[in-house]
This record gives C-alpha cells, sequence and structure tokens, in this order.
C-alpha cells in the first residue's frame, strides 16, 4: 500500500470532510432546538460562498496574496463578512419563514424551508448569473510542504484547523456561557425553559445566527479550496451535512462533526477504491446501514419510549 | 410480607428481579410483584420512586435491564441482549444464498441458474424481512435461540390481555371518541386492507358490529352522544373517560391505569371510583393502579405496593401499608398519608 | 449592471412575444411585416431549457435564433419565433419537452422546431414530431443514439422513413475519434486518464474517446465519472496523479465541472499534464464570464486542447460573434451558431419550399441539399445527421488567451 | 352542527338549501364510489370544455391542455399515494420519486425494444404497482422502526440511490441514455395512444385516479386506515392499543410505493423514455409540497392540490410572459423603481415566483387548501339510528 498516497487522501477527506461538518452543525443546531430539518441551510452555505467571491472582487483581489499580514487581514474580513451576513440571512430567514409557523403541523415549515431554499437560488442566479463563477483563491493553492516525500498543501491544513477551531469554540459557547445555556435548555423543553425565564424568540434566532454563520464560514472555506462556485451548489452540499447531522445523530453538535468527517472518508474512500460513480450511493447505503443498526444515529441519545 | 393476600387466586401477572436502568440511574431495583386476577391492586410511591419506569415496562413500552415479566403465566419480556445482531439475522439468509449463486458462477454451472439464485436471494431477503415486521412466535424462539431476543412489543401485550390508559391523556385528538374506540377495538378486528379495499362481507359486518359495540363502550363510560366529538375538543374528565373505554375495548384480562383521577375534582374523582369497581364487578378484570390521591388508593385498592427509589419497601392491604413504618418514613414530611 | 443587460435581451424578447401571442384572429403585426397585405405570418417553434440552472444551455441558443429571424426576412412571410421552456423546477424536463412540441405542433402556424438542447428531452420528442412530420433541428444534440442503428429507428416507429429530425451538430463517436486523435498524435501521450460528468453528451463523448485511445495504442489508466454536483475533484486527481497520466481527457461541458477540474489540477500540481476536451469546454475566451477558460483560471501552463464540431474555415467568423455582441450585449454561447445555422436551414426551405410542414421536411431532409450556414456548409445524410464531418482542433493560447484553431481533420462518412 | 350557529330556519327557502346542504355532505358518506366515479367522470368531461374558454383558450389548444392534464393526472397519483404515506400514517417520505422510476423502468423493461419483450400496457401497470411495492417492503421492513425524522433522511438516501444505480448500472439499464422507443398501450375502445392525440391518456389517466381514488377511500375508512390515522396521532398510544406500527406503516410505505408505481408506468407509457435524471429529489419534493399544500390527509384535496401545483409550474409560470406581454400595461414606478412588466423575463423568475408562492401559501394556510375536515357521522347501521337522532337532538 503506498503511505503517501493514503496520507494525501486522508487530509483530503478531512478537508472536504471539514466542510460538510460546519454545514452540518447548522442543520443539527436548528433540527436541535426547534425540529425542523431546515432545507435551506444548503443554499445559505451557497450564498456564503457567493458573498465571499463578491467581497474579493470587489476588493480588486484576483488571486493569491502573498503579504502574510495583507492575507490575514483579508481572510479575517472575509470570514467577518460572510460569517455576519449569513447569520444575519438566516434570522431573516428564521423571522419570516418559520416562526409564523412555530405552531402549524410539522410539515408547514418545511415546505417553506424548501421555498426559501429556491428564493436564494433565484436571486443568487438573478444578481450573479446562472453559470459557475470563479473565486479569487487568496490563499496558494499549491503551497504544501512534505511529510515523508508527500506533499500536504497548506490550504487544507489550515481549513482543518480552521473547523476543528470553529467546532471547539461553538462547543464552549453552548456548554460554558449563559445564552449556550439558553440554548441547550430551550432545545431540552421550550415551555420549561420559557417558565425559566428563557427568551425563545431570541434564543431560538441566536441559533439560526450561529448555524447559519458556520455555513457562511464553510462558504468561505469551499470558495477558497475549489475557487469556484454555482448558485446549485447548495444542494448537494446540504444534503451530505445533512446526512452528516443524521449520521452522527441530529440534535448532537458532536456528533454532526463527527458525521462529517465520516462522509468525507466515505466519499473520498470511494474514489480511492475506483468507485466514484457510485460515492452518492454508497454514502446513503452506508447511511441507511447505520440506522439500521443504530437507529439514533453514532452519537444519538437513545430513547426512553419505544414504540 | 409475600403471600399476604388469599392465594388461592391465581397470579394475572408476576414479575420477577425487574430491574431498569437509565445511565448510572436506576429507576427499579429488583422489584417482585404480582397481580392476582380480579384484584384491584394500586402502585403508589412519592415522586421518582420508579411507578412509571414500572408501569412503562409491564406494557412493553420499555425493555428492562434485568428481570422478567409474566403474564398469565407466560413470559412476556427478558432482558435484550444482542439486539443489534437481529438485522444481521435477517440478511444472513439472503447473503448465503447469493454466495451459492456466485459459487455456481465460479464453478461454471450454468448463468442462468446463477441468476436464478440472485433472485430467489431477493425472495430470501424480502422473506426475512417481511418475518422480521410481523414476529411470528417462531421467529420470536429464533431470537431466543441466538441470544438476540427482544421484548414483547406493546402491542403484543395488549394482544396477550393487557390495556392501559396514560397518565398525561394520550387520546388519538384529531379522531372522533367513535374512531378512538375503535382504534381500541383494533386488536378485536380482522379486517385486512384487502377486505377495506373490496369491502368484502367480513369488512362490512366487522364495521356495523364494531361501531355499535363501540357505542357501547362509549355509553359504558358515560360519554353517550358524543361519539361524533373530536377527541381534543371533549372536556377534560371526558377525556379520561374516552381513555378508559379505548382501553376496555381492547377486552383486556389486566387494565393499567396511569393516574386516572389526576387533575380531577373531588366528585369527577368519586365518578371515576365508581366506574373502577363497576368495571371490576361487571367485566370481571384486574386492575393496576397508579395514583397520588391516597383516599382513591385506600378506598378502592384491595393490595398496595408502596415503591421508594426504585425498590420495593412494603405491599399488602390498604391498612397494613399504611401502618408500615416504611412507608410513613418515605412519605415523612409530605403529609401525604391519610 | 446584469439586471440592465438582461432588460435589454428582455425587451427584444417581450417584443417577439407581443408580436406572436397566439390569439385566435392573425393580430396586426406591430414592428415586422412592413410588405403589405399578402405577408404570411408563420413561426419557428423553440424548444430548450430557458429557466433556473439550465438558462445558460438554453437562453443563448434561443439568442441565435432569435438574431436569425431577425437578420434573415423571406419575402411573402413573417417571421416569429415562439419558445418553449422545458425545464421545470430549474431542469430540463423529458415531460415537459414532449408537452412543449405536441404544442408546437398543434400550432398550425408553427412550420419548423429549433430544439431540443438535452438527449432524453430528444428521446421523448422526436417520437412526437416524426409522427406530426413536423422538421426538428437539434443545435446541440450529439448522442449517436438519436438517429443511428436500432435506437434511432425505434424513436421514429411512426414514419420510419419520413426523417422530422436532423442536427448539425456532429455525433459524439466522431468528436471522441478527434479527442483521441489530439492525445495521442498530436500530443504523443501514451497513457490518458479520462472523467467523464455522467450526462448523456460527457459520458457518450468519454466512451468514445476511452474506445477510441486504445484502439490507436494507448492505454487509459483509469476512467472514473464524477456528475455535476461533483465540486471537489481533488480526491479524484490524488488518485490519478499516483498513475502518472500523460494526458487527462474530460468528457462534459464547463457548467458540470470542466473548468473546475483543470483548476484542481493546477492547485493539484498536475498543471503541466496537457488537458483535453470536446465543443463543451470550447466556450469562449477566458474574458468571457463562466468559460471554461474563465473558470479553469490563470495559473498553470495551460497546455490544454478542444475540438469543436464544425468547419473552422468558415467565410467570415468573427461576423457572427460581432452580430451577437450588437445585438446581445454579451458573446454567444456554445450554441447560439447552431442554432442560428438550425434557422437558416429552415429558412432556406422556407424561401424555396413555402410554409407547408411536410414540404418544409422534405426539403430539408433531402440529402442532396447543402446549405450555407454560419457554421459553414451543411447537408444532411439519410439519418438526418450532418454529413459534415470535419472536426477543428483548438488548443489554449497563452497570449490571446483564447483557443487558437491549429487544424481540422475529415473523418469522412464512417460512422 | 348547523343547528348550533342558527335557530331551526322558519324560511322554507333556507329549510331547502339546507336540505341541499345535507344531501351534499352526506351523499359522499353513504355512497362514497358512487360519488368519486360521478364526480370523476364529471370533472373528466368539464375539463376539455373549460380550456376552450376564454381567457384558457388563449394559453393553448384543446389538445395542449389535454395533455398536459394527463401528465398533471400522473402527479395527481403520486401525490395521492404520498398522501397515504405522509397524510394518513405520518410517516415523512423523502424519496418518493424512487417508486416512481422503479415503476417506470419496470414498464420499459416490460414493453421496449431494449428487453425485447412486448407486455400489454393493462397487465405492466399491476406489474409496475407489484416491483414498487416489493422495493417499498425492502426498504421499508429494516427502516420503519426509526424515528420520523430519521426515516425521512433514509427515505431521502434511498431515493438518491435509485438513480444512481439506474445511472451507473448501465448493462441493465443503459445508463444516461434511458430507454427509449417504450411502447405505447393499446386498447381499442379508447382510442389510438399516439403521439399528438392526447385524448385516450387522458380518458386513461383519469380512470386510474378513479379507481386508485376509490381505493384509497376505502382503506382511509377501515380498520387499517384508522390504525393509520392512530399512528399518526400518537404512534405510543396506538401500539398501545394492540396495532402492530411497524407493520401497519409498512403497509401505508407499501401502498404509497405501489400507487406511485402506478404513476411510473403510465408515465414511462406516455413519454415513451425513461432516463436517470428524470427521477430526482426535486420529483419527491414536488410531490410532498404537492401533498402538503392540498391538505395532508384529505385524499381530494391532496388531488386537487397536485393538480394545481403541477398546472402552476408547467402553464402558469411559463405563460407570465406571454400574460403580461398581453395585457400591455404601461410602465408603472414603484418608488424610484421603474417595473416595466412588459420587459421583464419571468421565466427567468419562475424559481422565485414558485419559493414565494410555496412560503405565502403556507404562511396563510398552513394546513393546507383542503384542510381534511374531519369526518362526521358516518355509515350507520339501523340499529344505531336511534343514537343518531340523539346526537342530532344534542348537536
Amino acid at each position: 500500500m503506498d503511505f503517501g498516497l493514503l496520507l494525501q487522501q486522508t487530509i483530503n477527506a478531512l478537508t472536504i470532510g471539514a466542510i460538510y461538518a460546519l454545514i452540518a452543525l447548522g442543520y443539527t443546531m436548528v433540527y436541535g432546538i426547534i425540529e425542523l430539518i431546515n432545507f435551506a441551510h444548503g443554499d445559505v452555505f451557497m450564498t456564503g460562498s457567493f458573498v465571499t467571491m463578491w467581497l474579493l472582487t470587489t476588493l480588486g483581489f484576483q488571486g493569491t496574496i502573498k503579504d502574510p499580514l495583507t492575507l490575514a487581514g483579508v481572510l479575517a474580513l472575509a470570514f467577518l463578512v460572510a460569517m455576519t451576513v449569513m447569520g444575519a440571512v438566516g434570522v431573516i430567514i428564521e423571522r419570516f419563514a418559520y416562526r409564523p409557523l412555530r405552531n402549524a403541523p410539522r410539515l408547514a415549515p418545511l415546505i417553506t424551508a424548501i421555498g426559501v431554499s429556491f428564493i436564494l437560488q433565484n436571486i443568487v442566479q438573478s444578481i450573479w448569473g446562472p453559470s459557475p463563477v470563479s473565486v479569487p483563491q487568496i490563499i496558494d493553492v499549491q503551497a504544501s510542504f512534505r511529510v515523508g516525500g508527500t506533499p500536504i498543501r497548506f490550504l487544507s491544513i489550515f481549513i482543518i484547523v480552521l473547523a476543528i477551531a470553529l467546532m471547539v469554540a461553538l462547543q464552549l459557547f453552548v456548554g460554558r456561557t449563559r445564552l449556550g445555556r439558553a440554548m441547550r435548555s430551550t432545545a431540552i423543553d421550550r415551555e420549561a425553559a420559557q417558565l425559566m425565564g428563557v427568551d425563545i424568540n431570541t434564543t431560538i434566532a441566536l441559533t439560526f445566527f450561529i448555524g447559519s454563520a458556520l455555513a457562511g464560514a464553510a462558504g468561505v472555506v469551499q470558495g477558497l479550496y475549489l475557487g469556484n462556485t454555482v448558485f446549485t451548489a447548495g444542494f448537494q452540499a446540504g444534503l451530505k451535512a445533512f446526512t452528516a447531522a443524521v449520521l452522527g445523530g441530529i440534535g448532537n453538535t458532536t456528533g454532526a462533526a463527527l458525521g462529517g468527517f465520516v462522509i468525507g472518508f466515505i466519499e473520498v474512500g470511494s474514489t480511492y477504491l475506483g468507485y466514484t460513480r457510485w460515492s452518492e450511493a454508497v454514502v446513503f447505503t452506508i447511511l441507511i446501514l447505520v440506522l439500521v443498526f443504530r437507529p439514533t444515529g453514532l452519537l444519538g441519545q437513545q430513547l426512553a419510549e419505544r414504540a | 410480607m409475600s403471600g399476604a393476600s388469599t392465594p388461592a387466586r391465581p397470579l394475572v401477572l408476576r414479575t420477577i428481579g425487574l430491574t431498569k436502568q437509565f445511565g448510572g440511574l436506576v429507576a427499579v431495583r429488583d422489584v417482585d410483584f404480582e397481580i392476582p386476577e380480579g384484584a384491584i391492586v394500586s402502585l403508589i410511591g412519592p415522586n421518582g420512586a420508579g411507578k412509571t419506569t414500572m408501569f412503562n415496562v409491564i406494557a412493553g413500552l420499555s425493555d428492562p435491564t434485568s428481570g422478567l415479566v409474566e403474564f398469565l403465566g407466560q413470559r412476556m419480556i427478558a432482558r435484550p441482549e444482542r439486539s443489534w445482531l437481529e438485522p444481521v439475522v435477517w440478511v444472513v439468509p439472503a447473503v448465503v444464498v447469493w454466495a451459492l449463486s456466485y459459487a455456481a458462477w465460479l464453478a461454471g454451472l450454468p448463468l442462468v441458474l446463477g441468476q436464478l439464485l440472485v433472485l430467489v436471494g431477493l425472495g430470501v431477503l424480502i422473506a426475512t424481512l417481511i418475518t422480521a415486521v410481523v414476529r411470528p412466535p417462531w421467529y420470536g424462539l429464533l431470537l431466543v435461540r441466538f441470544g438476540i431476543f427482544k421484548s414483547a412489543r406493546p402491542n403484543e401485550m395488549v394482544l396477550a390481555g393487557i390495556g392501559r390508559t396514560f397518565q398525561n391523556i394520550r387520546l388519538f385528538a384529531n379522531m372522533t371518541a367513535l374512531e378512538n374506540v375503535l382504534v381500541g377495538m383494533h386488536g378485536q378486528l380482522r379486517a385486512n386492507g384487502l377486505d377495506a379495499a373490496l369491502r368484502t362481507a367480513r369488512h362490512n359486518r366487522e364495521e356495523v358490529q364494531g361501531r355499535s359495540e363501540a357505542r357501547r363502550w362509549l355509553a359504558y363510560v358515560g360519554l353517550r352522544g358524543r361519539e361524533d366529538e373530536l377527541a381534543r375538543n371533549l372536556p377534560y374528565g371526558d377525556q379520561r373517560r374516552l381513555e378508559i373505554a379505548r382501553a376496555l375495548a381492547s377486552r383486556p384480562r389486566l387494565l393499567l391505569l396511569d393516574e386516572p383521577t389526576a387533575g380531577m375534582n373531588p366528585s369527577e374523582t368519586s365518578t371515576m371510583t365508581a366506574l373502577f369497581g363497576k368495571i371490576r364487578s361487571e367485566l370481571n378484570l384486574t386492575i393496576l393502579l397508579i395514583e397520588h390521591d391516597m383516599r382513591v388508593v385506600m378506598g378502592v385498592s384491595d393490595r398496595v405496593t408502596v415503591l421508594d427509589h426504585g425498590e420495593k419497601i412494603a405491599e399488602g392491604s390498604p391498612d397494613e401499608v399504611r401502618r408500615d413504618p416504611r412507608v410513613i418514613e418515605a412519605y415523612l414530611g409530605k403529609g401525604s398519608v391519610a | 449592471m446584469r439586471l440592465l443587460k438582461l432588460g435589454a435581451v428582455a425587451t427584444t424578447a417581450a417584443l417577439v412575444f407581443t408580436a406572436c401571442s397566439s390569439s385566435p384572429t392573425p393580430a396586426p403585426s406591430g414592428g415586422g411585416g412592413g410588405g403589405g397585405g399578402s405577408v404570411q405570418e408563420v413561426k419557428i417553434g423553440v424548444d430548450l431549457p430557458l429557466s433556473g440552472g439550465e438558462l445558460p444551455n438554453g437562453g443563448p441558443t434561443l439568442n441565435g435564433v432569435k438574431l436569425a429571424v431577425q437578420q434573415i426576412s423571406v419575402p411573402g412571410y413573417h417571421v416569429t419565433v415562439e419558445a418553449e421552456d422545458d425545464a421545470v423546477n430549474g431542469v430540463h424536463d423529458p415531460t415537459q419537452g414532449s408537452k412543449n412540441i405536441s404544442t408546437l405542433v398543434n400550432d398550425p402556424a408553427v412550420f419548423a422546431v429549433v430544439g431540443p438542447f438535452n438527449s432524453n428531452v430528444a428521446q421523448a420528442e422526436i417520437p412526437v414530431s416524426n409522427a406530426a412530420g413536423l422538421i426538428q433541428c437539434s443545435p446541440a444534440n450529439t448522442n449517436p443514439g438519436l438517429t443511428k442503428g436500432a435506437d434511432g429507428a425505434a424513436l421514429r416507429k411512426t414514419n420510419p422513413t419520413k426523417i422530422a429530425y436532423v442536427r448539425v451538430a456532429t455525433t459524439d463517436d466522431i468528436q471522441g475519434q478527434a479527442g483521441a486523435d489530439i492525445a495521442y498524435n498530436v500530443v504523443g501521450a501514451k497513457t490518458a486518464y479520462v472523467v467523464d460528468d455522467t450526462e448523456t453528451y460527457g459520458k457518450g463523448l468519454a466512451d468514445v474517446f476511452d474506445s477510441s485511445f486504445k484502439a490507436l495504442g494507448g492505454t487509459i489508466v483509469a476512467h472514473d465519472g464524477a456528475g455535476k454536483n461533483v465540486t471537489d475533484y481533488t480526491s479524484l486527481l490524488t488518485a490519478a496523479a499516483a498513475k502518472n497520466p500523460q494526458y487527462v481527457y474530460f468528457g462534459g461541458v464547463t457548467s458540470t465541472g470542466g473548468g473546475l477540474l483543470r483548476k484542481q489540477m493546477v492547485a493539484q500540481g498536475m498543471g503541466n499534464i496537457p488537458f483535453g476536451g470536446g465543443d463543451g469546454i470550447s466556450d469562449g475566451s477566458a474574458a468571457t464570464a463562466s468559460s471554461f477558460l474563465n473558470l479553469a483560471g490563470p495559473q498553470g501552463d495551460l497546455n490544454t486542447y478542444s475540438t469543436v464540431a464544425a468547419i473552422h474555415d468558415i467565410p467570415n467568423p468573427d461576423a457572427f460573434k460581432a452580430a451577437y455582441k450588437a445585438a446581445f450585449s454579451t458573446d454567444p454561447g456554445s450554441y447560439s451558431a447552431s442554432a442560428y445555422a438550425c434557422t437558416q436551414i429552415f429558412l432556406d426551405a422556407l424561401k424555396a419550399v413555402g410554409s407547408n410542414r411536410e414540404a418544409v421536411r422534405a426539403f430539408v431532409t433531402t440529402t442532396a441539399h447543402k446549405y450555407d450556414t454560419v457554421l459553414g456548409s451543411i447537408s444532411f445524410d439519410a439519418n438526418g445527421d450532418t454529413s459534415q464531418h470535419i472536426i477543428s482542433y483548438y488548443k489554449f493560447d497563452p497570449t490571446t488567451k483564447d483557443w487558437a484553431f491549429f487544424k481540422q481533420k475529415d473523418f469522412g462518412t464512417a460512422g | 352542527m348547523i343547528g348550533k350557529a342558527s335557530p331551526p330556519a322558519a324560511n322554507p327557502l333556507r329549510r331547502t338549501l339546507r336540505a341541499i346542504r345535507d344531501l351534499a355532505s352526506r351523499l359522499p358518506q353513504r355512497h362514497q364510489s358512487l360519488t368519486v366515479i360521478v364526480g370523476m367522470a364529471f370533472v373528466t368531461a368539464i375539463l376539455p370544455l373549460v380550456v376552450l374558454a376564454p381567457p384558457l383558450n388563449g394559453f393553448g389548444r384543446q389538445n395542449d391542455w389535454l395533455d398536459g392534464f394527463a401528465n398533471a393526472g400522473v402527479f395527481v397519483l403520486l401525490a395521492m399515494g404520498l398522501n397515504v404515506v405522509v397524510g394518513l400514517a405520518g410517516l415523512l417520505d423523502l424519496g418518493y420519486a424512487a417508486f416512481f422510476a422503479i415503476g417506470a423502468y419496470t414498464y420499459a423493461y416490460g414493453a421496449s425494444p431494449f428487453s425485447g419483450l412486448d407486455v400489454p400496457f393493462w397487465p405492466m401497470l399491476l406489474v409496475g404497482a407489484a416491483v414498487a411495492m416489493v422495493f417499498g417492503l425492502l426498504l421499508g421492513a429494516p427502516t420503519l422502526r426509526l424515528r420520523g425524522d430519521y426515516l425521512a433522511i433514509v427515505t431521502l438516501g434511498f431515493g438518491e440511490i435509485v438513480p444512481v444505480v439506474f445511472l451507473n448500472a448501465d448493462t441493465y439499464t443503459r445508463g444516461t441514455n434511458g430507454i427509449s422507443g417504450v411502447y405505447q398501450p393499446v386498447l381499442p375502445i379508447v382510442g389510438n395512444f399516439g403521439f399528438g392525440n392526447p385524448m385516450p391518456y387522458y380518458l386513461t389517466m383519469a380512470a386510474i385516479i378513479a379507481v386508485a381514488m376509490i381505493l384509497l377511500y376505502r382503506l382511509q375508512d377501515s380498520r387499517l386506515g384508522r390504525a393509520w390515522m392512530a399512528i399518526r396521532e400518537d404512534e405510543l398510544a396506538a401500539a398501545s392499543m394492540g396495532i402492530n406500527t411497524v407493520t401497519t406503516k409498512l403497509l401505508a410505505f407499501a401502498i404509497g410505493a405501489s400507487t406511485s408505481g402506478l404513476g411510473g408506468v403510465f408515465y414511462a407509457s406516455k413519454l415513451s423514455v425513461v432516463s436517470p435524471d428524470q427521477f430526482g429529489f426535486v420529483i419527491s419534493f414536488t410531490v410532498l409540497a404537492m401533498v402538503v399544500l392540498g391538505g395532508m390527509g384529505n385524499i381530494w384535496g391532496v388531488a386537487v392540490g397536485a393538480f394545481v401545483i403541477y398546472e402552476l409550474q408547467s402553464q402558469g409560470l411559463k405563460q407570465l410572459n406571454s400574460f403580461f406581454g398581453g395585457l400591455g400595461l404601461p410602465p408603472f414606478h414603484l418608488g424610484p423603481l421603474t417595473v416595466d412588466l412588459t420587459s421583464i423575463n419571468f421565466l427567468e423568475y419562475q424559481f422565485l415566483l414558485y419559493g414565494l408562492a410555496l412560503v405565502g401559501m403556507m404562511l396563510l394556510r398552513p394546513e393546507g387548501l383542503f384542510p381534511s375536515r374531519r369526518r362526521r357521522a358516518e355509515l350507520r347501521d339501523e340499529a344505531d339510528a336511534g343514537a343518531a337522532n340523539e346526537e342530532l337532538v344534542q348537536a
């Protein structure tokens, strides 16, 4: 077995897995708190990549930024803008498409979610056109270092580290802060949390903000990594990320992150074995098998009630 | 302490060493418990004593960690072991057939044979899957053989003769009272989808008879004339009654009532208590009652079992239990003991 | 900016639409006609995907038809364009296509149809137009199965001898051979890696490349498929790089990942491996937004080849481009010229035999007729395929940042 | 019910009206199948005439409309099938298109030059439904134990797997090219099933829908239908009433799948081509939207919802250009914006409009356009006539 190739593919899997994981977090957080499959989430991610593209081209960047300081500044700006804008978009979507339906039949918000997804796609398509567009890759995509003769790209390492940092930050936020506690308590029992003085609307809006901001971050990352985006990119990425969230145990943030990486490995693994054409089928087959054997996902809680 | 009441009467239900753990928390610990036929037995205890957990295990809603439940002398529940193996059992026969088809291909046998075997394998897979879903008794035996036994499902408990109500009413809110009772009669009726689609004689007969029987059940609990109201539009007390009618419609031998008078005013409570007596005497039913209201418990029960922190601390007639020092201690400070 | 631009196009569209709004009584034509009382209103039907993600395919193609109708006038006729959208929910939909062609068949003013764009829509439409005897010309279909062999025969079951579907694009089987010819003979590669986009066009092309390259004596190190949903080719390329291919061939179009694949090759340090594709990636210079060269990016030495199933030496290659740009203020799309050519052929027929459907159909499919089009001289063979089998070879030119023609080769009549 | 709102009507006219209304609400309950047949016959007869009247005749000829109606019928069938799964049993199925694909491919195998077989259309309808049902069972049996949204993702995954298999198993499915030249039905009475002659398809579809509707209504009003609804309302309580929830859900799944298979067979026979890209998530989602917008659980509501959405997608949104062009409204001002409706290419904003329509309809009527009104008194036997009177007195 070629160790170098294996190492490279592992890095590839971790990189794409990190992107899935970032998107999956949004799915799982929203699901955890209002039990809604937010089908518009994939398109929030897509819009984030377009916002990045718009920002970088407006600032006049075409390609690699050599000066490390400028690079750091532009990167920070890109993440800040994409995450804030997408966070705000998430809050707006929640306010107008989901909140009025909070007590409606369960499937009603699912339909509006898909409606919102169409709306986002069409808006992006009207502004930036229906064809794929280039995103300036401000980090040198070829820069790499060698591990035992195998080139490892800095960009990949950057993405993996960044994603993990964001996930850790999220865990700390949810676990250690007052707002995080409010989120957790709302997720467990909305009415009880309300009685305890938690502002439900703010908490849910906050959840959407964070989830969408993470999707925005994933959008930036995707732009840097692939240098390309298209207005239909949200659907498939969203589907995979949602699968990741379920695979990990929906509602569980650690599970979502784990699920993202697992899907990255499944995809890259099927390519490694020469079954790229089947990778989608493999992902979903493994998902079905996992759920048959572990009905609540990899890290999902066992349910008290059984029917 | 044990065998305090008349041993002549056969047991309807018996639990042996029943234990249920949630993570590190032991909700029920090693409880032996018996219900003789025709009795009204109450299960009491302070909040968090494990009453509802016990109830859910008996009703088949959750698997015990260890111990077993016998209903009418039949073993209903065993500890689930290696239940994740069950899906493996479904797939193995089909995989064996497919392996045969591959072997046939390798051996150079005619292609048609291999293809036929592939189809047979598919058929086997479908058959095993359907078997797993329908769960005929021999499938259960097979699971025991492989050490993959899973406990009885709630519906199997019902078919065996255990009916129940819920602590927080769980009616089918968007169905009418009559339909709720008809659902309760599910196990009594036999018409399947094909009967319904073709409107066979069986379907028509059962619908007519079922409806009139359902009406009688509603009338029995005092809901005459409310047949076509949506369950969610009924007043609270009537919803409780409807739940009982629905449970009775399954013609149980043992009726489990989970706090049936919770949230009722005294006059409603006394009507309800009267109903229990009527059910027992007229329908010859055994009743297991979880109740907070001590007046109800002491007034209606033949036997009382007291749980505290998941353990059985006392058992006997209401008077015996009332005087038991451990019971007084468990309830101390609450002033609940009348 | 873009909205404004769209407005301009849309105004043209709206004019056309207004003029041809199908009212029972012939509407007094507003702008066109101009000749007097004897002008007959006729329509060229168009069926293309015109909404959602497929608009970049259908939109510029429709513009090609409009441009032709604007520029070429046929005495005695006022020709308008009746456009139907076969995309539902943003995806080309054979059901909608079948319905659209029925609609066009039912409209007596329609004497010919340009379209469709996608092969599976064509599969649903060909039987309908064949039964109705309404001539249809696809600017983009290249799948051999639509016309040739038993598959083609099955599609025209109702009137087996009356061809009602022609196409101006050379089929994949020929272009795939050309791609292999470039890889093996021009570049001199002995090993190649093939990726297709799993769609009819891309996979068909890649499969022919695969077999032709092997026939020439080369080795295919791997042949992978990655659908249009795949955006990350990194792992694919990592695996391929380990097998040291001397050439990479992409079967597909820019929007299904052509540019992305090349760009990621560069990122992976595979930029110096020659890369080739069919006319699906030959879609304008690097200055054209969303073209292959634009998306593939400026890095690497872009040793990149493409083929176009048409003669390069046409009389005035830039005139069409300029006229298109003047009318729609964008560069033409990959199939704008093909759609223009289809329309030219129909207008020729209209001029020659009038607007009777059967007459037009018979005229167009007569194998002896030659048409002078923007794509060069075209005639159709007995199956309705273009009998022109010349493939033009292009290579990326780093100075002009555009495709540069370097050779054309006639693959004869051997299908 | 009515008596409560208004005092006993003295006015004879009012009484007559009430009697008519009463009859109208009772007839469907007493003679359901007959009502469905009469209703479908009426709709089938009236639709071809309606489209001849303005303004509909401006958008297309009768044949165009009928062709579209026959296509819409496929979706009506799909929506009615999915309604069993989602509306009655309360299971979220996001991969419903997979069974549609399986039905369509089954027909393509049974009647096309590709396989060399030429099985007549009518038996193939049953075969397609049966094959789809088998796959429904195969998927459902191991997965129906899953709770709500886990089931949703499993079905979604299945919906993604099936087209991938049809795409990549090209030896058996001709891969991306699909199977073309699928034979069309033959039936002497209805007429010649040819291209450009939509009437036979239209009539056949109406008949299939009528039969499916009768069967589904019958299932809904039965022990099985009540069990489905009980599971939807409260799965745990349903299990505690002796309902084998897994088997019952599996039946819902199987019936939904077979209805979808029926639709697939018809679709393949009408279109004469099947290929993997016709059966993506978009179809699954569209059918789900039809069910939810029509009014989950209400069979005729779902059917109407499906019809409306399909016509909106394939006709309405595509006609906006000629509609506004034809109106010839002068440009008007919206604040600083000048809006010229004739210059907007609505085709380009189809998605936006569709999305807005979905969101808007849901916000206004989250329970759907025709929410299932809970059925009132049903077939009563004579023995219970007394109780019925008593109920009326009380109400």
